[in-house]
């Protein structure tokens, strides 16, 4: 039978990319950003990530560069949402493109290099993925319980507000979609630093898309979060764990899996809440309006 | 002097993939490099397959390049279309089964590779279980999965083969996912049929060894990577484009393997002890001499029921068209 | 200090104007960074912009601009329709894909009958596969809730990997050797979907999304439901209020973006691309949403910007063929294109004004 | 003359695009006093406090607080030289808790503790009890309006701002209110009071600046002149009074019997076996405080939400399993309390907000298809009918002062000849005149034989309109009772009076 503490540790690298970058999105979404450009932010910072680490020799070097990256790439998002007040969603596919390409483009020295050996952290596992879980509580001390968590709350809430009572709503915003740049960046470089130890193009290969589902699907909560990227990382690990395991399993059945089991238990949550009637816990006020203030 | 030839190539993936279109395009290079000025060669990459490859295909029989390399079975049927349309170029599809007069096919016979490889993964696992990532269930993947169990199994009877279907060609994390199940599962040698290097990546934390696929990988050796399994398309190119420059090009189904130069084995590093080194360099040597076909009799399927007779060779017809596992592997075929 | 100042009514030339200076924004910022990669900058954006459309070659890039657009139109016009009621199908790639396997389904199981009912049979099924894949988001929005963005996301990849399925498997065709993918339809003459006029470019798929965007123009200004449609993803309660069922309006949209969604697959996989394979989806469903986007969500807009994106393709694979641009160059380029576009948006809704000082 | 007063404005101007917002305006609030802002839509009174506030930077002039120089540069400068403003729109986020809600108007709030201490024990002294934990959303009208209030007490303020807080409260609210205010102006606080409800000004203010055109028209304390002398001065003539005559109540137009309904959303309120009878002619007037059940009626009435049948039966027909257009068709209309965004889609042209509702009775839609021009001339006619002030049907209804679009709204309805109008708060922040305008119109709907119903929070227009009263509370209705001869404090019985029942007997 299959042991499930190796399965569980297998799940923890699995849903490490997609938490990382999930988290970033959570915070961008909640000061009202909606960024659909987390698969161009992942790549780029698998890349700058890789070089970084390749060319100093330390890996943890190359996850910050990686943040720096994804943090850079999102600023032209930032400049055109915030300041030319352009549409978020096509803004955030055209980030997606654009990031895709740089990568590729500049990452042809980069190819055929391994990248530097990480020594594994507690249980064997690598240190990110240790990183990645403790963002869960830092991001929700800090939406819930910190100060400018509560501001960077209200702005996504009700943008006007928020500048009626003096708060640089755009100031916010472009922190937020910068941090969740640096994150999808760390989780990008976590494919091509601590999973595959290479540059390849294309290498998030739609990691992006399913953290932008694991934001919904989470509710906009940190913890949301983690149980969407475990599922999605379990379910995933677990249909190949059947499979390795020679049990008969109908493959392309297994291979929908992740995808089934994340829209059924997004039903079932939504269900509750619409019958139980208990408001609150959805979408924040102003994602993905433009805000623009008079002066 | 004439005009140079104009040889154009198509790609399914970037260059970068450092995979299969990577190989394509190092023979590419290596045409360059073999006939200098004689010719000129162009490519497109990231070509989806279905109604783009047909337009670039065309684009380039329009641009003035007399041989075209398509190099994915999926470019098969487009490249017929636009042959119909320009009869004076000649195309060359790689892997396919469809040919006119001015359309070559062309694929390598992996599966001796896979023998050698099977071999050297045989002795090598400790656990007595083997892994094996496949991609999709086709013909040539399953081939790759009998041959290196039936070798495995001759040189250590007690092998079991565990396979996981990836259903992706390159998917990095798909990949990692897929080998840390089966090392999980005990598996100490891990064998893929699919593009990036996750797997040997996932390999060396678990202390296993894997193989190099399609390139070299040689950046995880000499360990994980104990050796690798090439695709060598340099020789039938730069054979294909002379062929056209002095004029005796035809069209053929060129299958060539170890033999031809094809399929190479990548340095068999030191991490395997040298009698392995040797015994598997003897196998492949063996093939490449055309003294052994990597499925000779007796065979049985899964199922039980007989395929090969004793001394019996497989047919290439029958190899194209595989769809079964042989005796001994437990795993499924999804259909 | 420069400030924004809002618009009260839309200015019509300027929604001209700013695609074409977008254009050429585009034009210089791509051109210092070919500058930059050591190509020559003139020749690129030549081979982008102008050689597909009266280049050498430009006989047979033409048609091919249609070929390329025409699904894209089709699935953005439908698209549009939803996202100004504020109904997000992101998920028009899946239900693609089931409308090509649909449609498919029946010219395979007809095969090899020669009667002419078996494409417009084909036609329906891929509609109808497209239509019953989008209800699935409507259906579990409306019951349950649930998330459409999300639901219609996920089930791309479900869809990708029933195509993977049905290529390997029930649609393999029984004459490809176990290689994957199904009979290749162009060669079917009943179920084939082929050039109307040779030399055009202009299959039934063409001709279909000239219709979506009259049907979907038409629908937009003309009739009460696209009025409702408006309203509703400006002021949902005033929709409501107005007589508008949230609910209806949700199964509408997304079953008549998902059904022209379905039928772009089946033209796809009955014409130019030929067969089912596991590559069967090649991301128009994601294109057209930027299609619909560079479009405003407007018909008119959406067949220019379909024409342009496709533009870019085609130039692209051109720029790879004579000046061997890497493809990862030219897709920089489109997204340069896009950030411009977004960008030159701005001064159709607000006009620039200096700030006035005392 | 040494200046004692708290803050003081000199020559202010502000121009927006096409807009002398103010104009020279100069004027003084002293400590210890309510004074009050006038003048009609549009004549600028939120701008000029968005300027003391730090929203809006002045074009010209200068002011002083506490006898320094104040240019505030955000409203957290502002804050923190101690002006403290409650919005005329709510700037409250509704997923937040009170706590939260609170701590945000903050420039140090305590730990989340300490504040809900704080919280506690101001709403205690003030008599505004609040529960720190709640999330807004879940707020009534009044219990907002109090957290914006606490938000502003727990700072401390010199000065405090109030742009139109009692158009959305009760009156009892609105007597705590000013009991409140009464008790930080005798703390020294001066506190700036906007209101188009001129009695509550006369009752409470001490002294009033009128602005008209965005100029100082007048200043006087509001107690030496009658209300209508207040308007006369903030519209610069004389105000037409109200004409009543010439109704007499007719057949049954609409009975409304027994309606049930669960709430619809989770901050709803459920109706309770409401009945009710109009009849030709008559004015009904249903009063309550807001969140009772109001917006529940007005959306069971229009179609919105439909119900079980038999409930709603006009002219004898049941229309109760009908939608809003069905209803329309047969007669009965509505006009939401919110005119943006419920009433009328603020990005679509005024024409175009014709066809939210005109579109079956006026002919602008034909077998689904859109006649643009007949929309086109029949907002024209509104505009003229009922003197709308934009420059033509073309402008987005989101362009319009509130009192503008408030008679577009209600023109848009009263023109299509409706057998049963219902309206929801038709005056909510609307200026005298337009608010008179708009009564008016309901007056002479009602005389050419139609019936109506007014929902409203104004007493004071209940009064001045509806022949027969009921309330509203809790979902329930109570029975209707004759207006001639009701006071404002029977009528705050009925409304405050618990459940309905023992109202009967008034
Ligand atoms: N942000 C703005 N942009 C342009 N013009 C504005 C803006 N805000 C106000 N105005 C103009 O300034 C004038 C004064 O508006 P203001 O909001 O101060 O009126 P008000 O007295 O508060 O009206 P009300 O009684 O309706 O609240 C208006 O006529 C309006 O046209
Ligand atoms: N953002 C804006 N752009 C242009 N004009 C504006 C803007 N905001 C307000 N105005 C103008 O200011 C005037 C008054 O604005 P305000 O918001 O105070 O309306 P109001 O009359 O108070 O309505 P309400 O009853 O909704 O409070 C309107 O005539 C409107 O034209
Ligand atoms: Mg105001
Ligand atoms: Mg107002």
């Amino acid at each position: 039978m299959i042991d499930l503490f190796a399965l569980f540790l297998m799940l923890l690298s699995a849903s490490t990319p997609i938490l990382f970058a999930a988290l970033g999105e959570l915070v961008t979404e909640r000061a009202g950003v909606l960024n659909l450009g987390v698969e161009g932010m992942m790549i780029v910072g698998a890349l700058a990530g890789f070089a970084a680490a390749h060319h100093t020799g330390n890996p943890f070097l190359g996850f910050a560069a990686a943040a720096l990256a994804g943090a850079l790439i999102a600023l032209p998002f930032a400049a055109l949402t915030q300041f030319l007040l352009a549409n978020q969603v096509a803004s955030g596919l055209a980030l997606t493109l654009f990031g895709l390409g740089l990568a590729a483009l500049f990452g042809k020295p980069m190819e055929g290099v391994k990248a530097p050996a990480m020594s594994p952290g507690p249980l064997g596992l690598n240190w990110i993925v240790w990183l990645g879980l403790l963002m869960v509580p830092t991001i929700w001390w800090f939406l819930n319980r910190s100060r400018a968590g509560l501001i960077l709350r209200g702005v996504g809430e009700n943008h006007d507000a928020a500048h009626a009572l003096g708060y640089d709503v755009r100031r916010v915003r472009i922190a937020a979609i910068a941090f969740g740049g640096a994150m999808a960046g760390v989780g990008g470089a976590f494919i091509s630093i601590a999973t595959v130890l290479q540059w390849t193009e294309g290498m998030t290969a739609g990691a992006g898309w399913i953290a932008l589902a694991i934001v919904v699907f989470s509710n906009w909560t940190a913890p949301g979060v983690l149980a969407g990227a475990w599922l999605f990382g379990g379910v995933t690990v677990l249909q190949l764990r059947l499979q390795a395991a020679g049990v008969r399993v109908p493959v392309q059945l297994l291979s929908m899996a992740p995808y089934l089991a994340t829209i059924i238990v997004l039903v079932a949550i939504s269900a509750r809440q619409k019958y139980s009637r208990r408001a609150g816990g959805t979408a924040p006020g102003s994602l993905g309006q433009d805000f623009h203030a008079l002066r | 002097q004439d005009e140079p030839l104009k040889v154009g190539f198509i790609y399914v993936g970037p260059v970068g993939d450092g995979g299969w279109t990577y190989q394509h395009d190092l023979a590419r290079k290596a045409v360059e490099a073999e006939f200098g000025d004689r010719v000129e060669t162009t490519f497109i990459e990231s070509v989806p397959e279905g109604a783009d490859a047909e337009r670039a295909i065309t684009q380039l029989a329009l641009a003035g390049n007399k041989l075209i390399f398509t190099t994915s079975f999926g470019f098969m049927d487009a490249t017929v279309n636009v042959a119909k349309k320009f009869p004076n170029v000649k195309f060359e599809h790689a892997t396919g089964y469809k040919r006119a007069d001015n359309v070559a096919t062309y694929d390598a016979r992996f599966y001796e590779g896979r023998a050698v490889i099977g071999t050297i993964a045989g002795r090598m696992t400790k656990s007595n279980k083997i892994g094996y990532i496949g991609s999709f269930p086709i013909p040539e993947v399953i081939q790759g999965i009998n041959s290196s169990f039936i070798h495995a199994r001759k040189v250590n009877p007690d092998v079991e083969m565990r396979v996981v279907w990836a259903y992706s060609w390159f998917d990095p994390a798909k990949e990692a996912d897929a080998a840390a199940a089966l090392l999980a599962e005990g598996v100490d040698v891990i064998l893929q049929h699919t593009d990036s290097t996750a797997p040997l990546a996932k390999a060396q934390e678990a202390g296993a060894i894997g193989f190099g696929q399609a390139s070299d990988m040689a950046a995880f050796a000499p360990s994980p990577r104990v050796s690798s399994i090439i695709d060598n398309w340099a020789p039938y190119y730069i054979k294909r484009v002379g062929q056209v420059l002095d004029g005796s090009w035809t069209s053929e189904a060129t299958w060539a393997g170890i033999g031809d130069g094809e399929v190479v084995i990548g340095e068999i590093t030191e991490a395997v002890p040298a009698e392995v080194k040797a015994e598997a360099e003897a196998l492949r040597d063996k093939i490449g001499a055309g003294e052994y076909h990597p499925f000779t009799g007796p065979l049985n399927k899964a199922d039980g029921s007989v395929w090969l007779a004793e001394g019996q060779v497989a047919t290439d017809k029958e190899l194209s068209g595989m769809n079964f596992f042989v005796e001994g592997i437990t795993a499924t075929i999804p259909k | 200090m420069i400030r924004l100042v809002p618009r009260s009514e839309a200015a019509p030339l300027l929604q001209i104007a700013t695609p074409v200076l977008a254009v050429l924004a585009t034009m210089i910022a791509g051109g210092i960074l070919f500058a930059i990669m050591g190509y020559d900058p003139v020749a690129a954006i030549r081979t982008i912009f102008w050689d597909p459309l009266f280049g050498p070659a430009a006989g047979y890039s033409r048609p091919q601009l249609l070929v390329k657009a025409a699904p894209l139109i089709l699935i953005a016009s439908g698209l549009a329709v939803g996202f100004r009621a504020g109904i997000w199908n992101i998920g028009a790639e899946g239900q693609y894909i089931i409308g090509a396997i649909c449609g498919a389904a029946v010219a395979l199981a007809a095969y090899p009958a020669p009667e002419m009912w078996i494409f417009p049979a084909m036609v329906v099924a891929g509609a109808a596969g497209g239509w019953a894949w989008g209800m699935i988001p409507a259906l579990l929005r409306n019951r349950f809730g649930a998330s459409e963005i999300l639901v219609s996301l996920m089930l791309v990849y479900v869809a990708q990997r029933i195509a993977a399925w049905m290529a390997f498997g029930p649609m393999r065709n029984p004459e490809g050797f176990g290689m994957p993918g199904s009979r290749n339809l162009q060669q079917y003459p009943a179920a084939a979907n082929p050039e109307l006029i040779p030399g055009t470019g202009a299959h039934w798929g063409v001709v279909a999304a000239a219709l979506a965007v009259l049907a979907t123009w038409f629908l937009m200004s003309r009739h009460i439901r696209g009025f409702h449609i408006r309203a509703a993803g400006l002021a949902p309660r005033a929709a409501r209020f107005a007589g508008v069922k949230p609910e209806t309006l949700v199964a509408f949209c997304l079953g008549l973006s998902s059904a022209l969604a379905g039928m772009a697959g089946l033209f796809e996989v009955a014409g130019p691309a030929g067969q089912i394979t596991d590559t069967v989806g090649v991301g128009y469903g994601f294109t057209a949403i930027i299609v619909a986007f560079l479009g405003r969500l407007h018909p008119v807009g959406i067949l220019l910007a379909g024409l342009l994106l496709a533009l870019t393709y085609i130039g692209g694979e051109l720029a790879q063929l004579t000046l061997n641009l890497p493809a990862a160059t030219v897709q920089v380029f489109q997204g340069m294109l896009l950030f411009f576009l977004l960008g030159f948006d701005l001064l159709t809704r607000f006009r620039i004004a200096r700030r006035i000082t005392a | 003359m040494t200046d004692a007063a708290v803050f003081r404005a000199r020559g202010i101007g502000k121009s927006y695009p096409g807009v002398r917002a103010n104009d020279d305006v100069s004027f003084a609030v002293d400590p210890g006093e309510i004074h009050a802002l006038l003048g009609e839509n549009g004549a600028g009174k939120s701008t000029l406090v968005k300027m003391i506030y730090g929203l809006v930077r002045p074009d010209d002039g200068h002011m002083e607080l506490n006898g320094q120089p104040h240019q505030p540069t955000d409203p957290r400068a502002a804050r923190a030289a101690g002006v403290a403003m409650v919005f005329q729109h709510f700037s409250l986020f509704d997923a937040l808790t009170v706590a939260e809600n609170i701590a945000l108007g903050m420039e140090n709030p305590p730990p989340q503790r300490a504040l809900s201490a704080r919280i506690a024990q101001v709403s205690q002294d003030f008599g505004l009890p609040l529960n720190p934990a709640r999330r807004v959303v879940t707020l009534s009208a009044g219990e907002r309006q109090r957290v914006e209030i606490i938000r502003c007490l727990l700072q401390n303020p010199r000065l405090l701002i109030m742009d139109e807080p009692t158009s959305v409260l009760t009156p009892q609210e609105a007597e705590l209110l000013f009991a409140t205010l009464r008790k930080l102006a005798d703390g020294g606080t001066a506190i700036l009071y906007i209101s188009h409800k001129l009695e509550e000004i006369r009752t409470h203010c001490d002294r009033a600046t009128i602005l008209r055109g965005g100029r100082v028209v007048d200043s006087c304390d509001p107690r030496a002149h009658s209300a209508r002398t207040l308007a006369a001065m903030m519209v610069g003539g004389e105000m037409r009074a109200i004409d009543r005559s010439g109704r007499q109540a007719g057949e049954v137009l609409l009975q409304v019997r027994a309606l049930t309904q669960a709430a619809p959303t989770a901050e709803g309120t459920a109706l309770k076996g409401v009945t009710l009878t109009l009849r030709a002619g008559e004015i009904l007037g249903i009063g309550g405080v807001a969140g009772n059940g109001q917006d529940e009626l007005l959306a069971a009435l229009s179609g919105e939400i439909r119900g079980a049948s038999g409930t709603i039966l006009l002219e004898g027909a049941d229309l109760s399993r009908l939608g809003p257009e069905a209803r329309r068709a047969a007669g009965l209309l509505a006009a939401p309390e919110d005119r943006l965004g419920h009433a009328a889609v603020p990005d679509f042209s005024l024409a175009d907000n014709t066809l939210l509702t005109a579109g079956a009775r006026k002919g602008l839609v034909r077998k689904g298809l859109i006649d643009h021009p007949a929309a086109r001339a029949f907002a024209a006619d509104i505009i003229r009918a009922f003197d709308v002030r934009t420059p033509g049907s073309g402008t987005a209804a989101k362009a319009l002062s509130g009192g503008n679009l408030q008679k577009f709204v209600i023109g848009r309805e009263v023109m299509q000849a409706p057998r049963v109008l219902v309206v929801n708060q038709p005056t909510w922040g609307v200026d005298a005149g337009a608010a008179s305008a708009v009564r008016q119109s309901l007056l002479d709907l009602a005389r050419q034989g139609a019936g109506v119903i007014v929902i409203s929070q104004d007493l004071d227009e209940l009064l001045e309109l509806s022949d027969r009263f009921c309330a509203l509370n809790e979902g329930r209705l109570s029975d209707p009772v004759p207006t001639a001869g009701l006071s404002l404090d029977q009528i705050g019985l009925m409304l405050g009076g618990a459940h309905g029942m023992e109202v009967a007997h008034l």
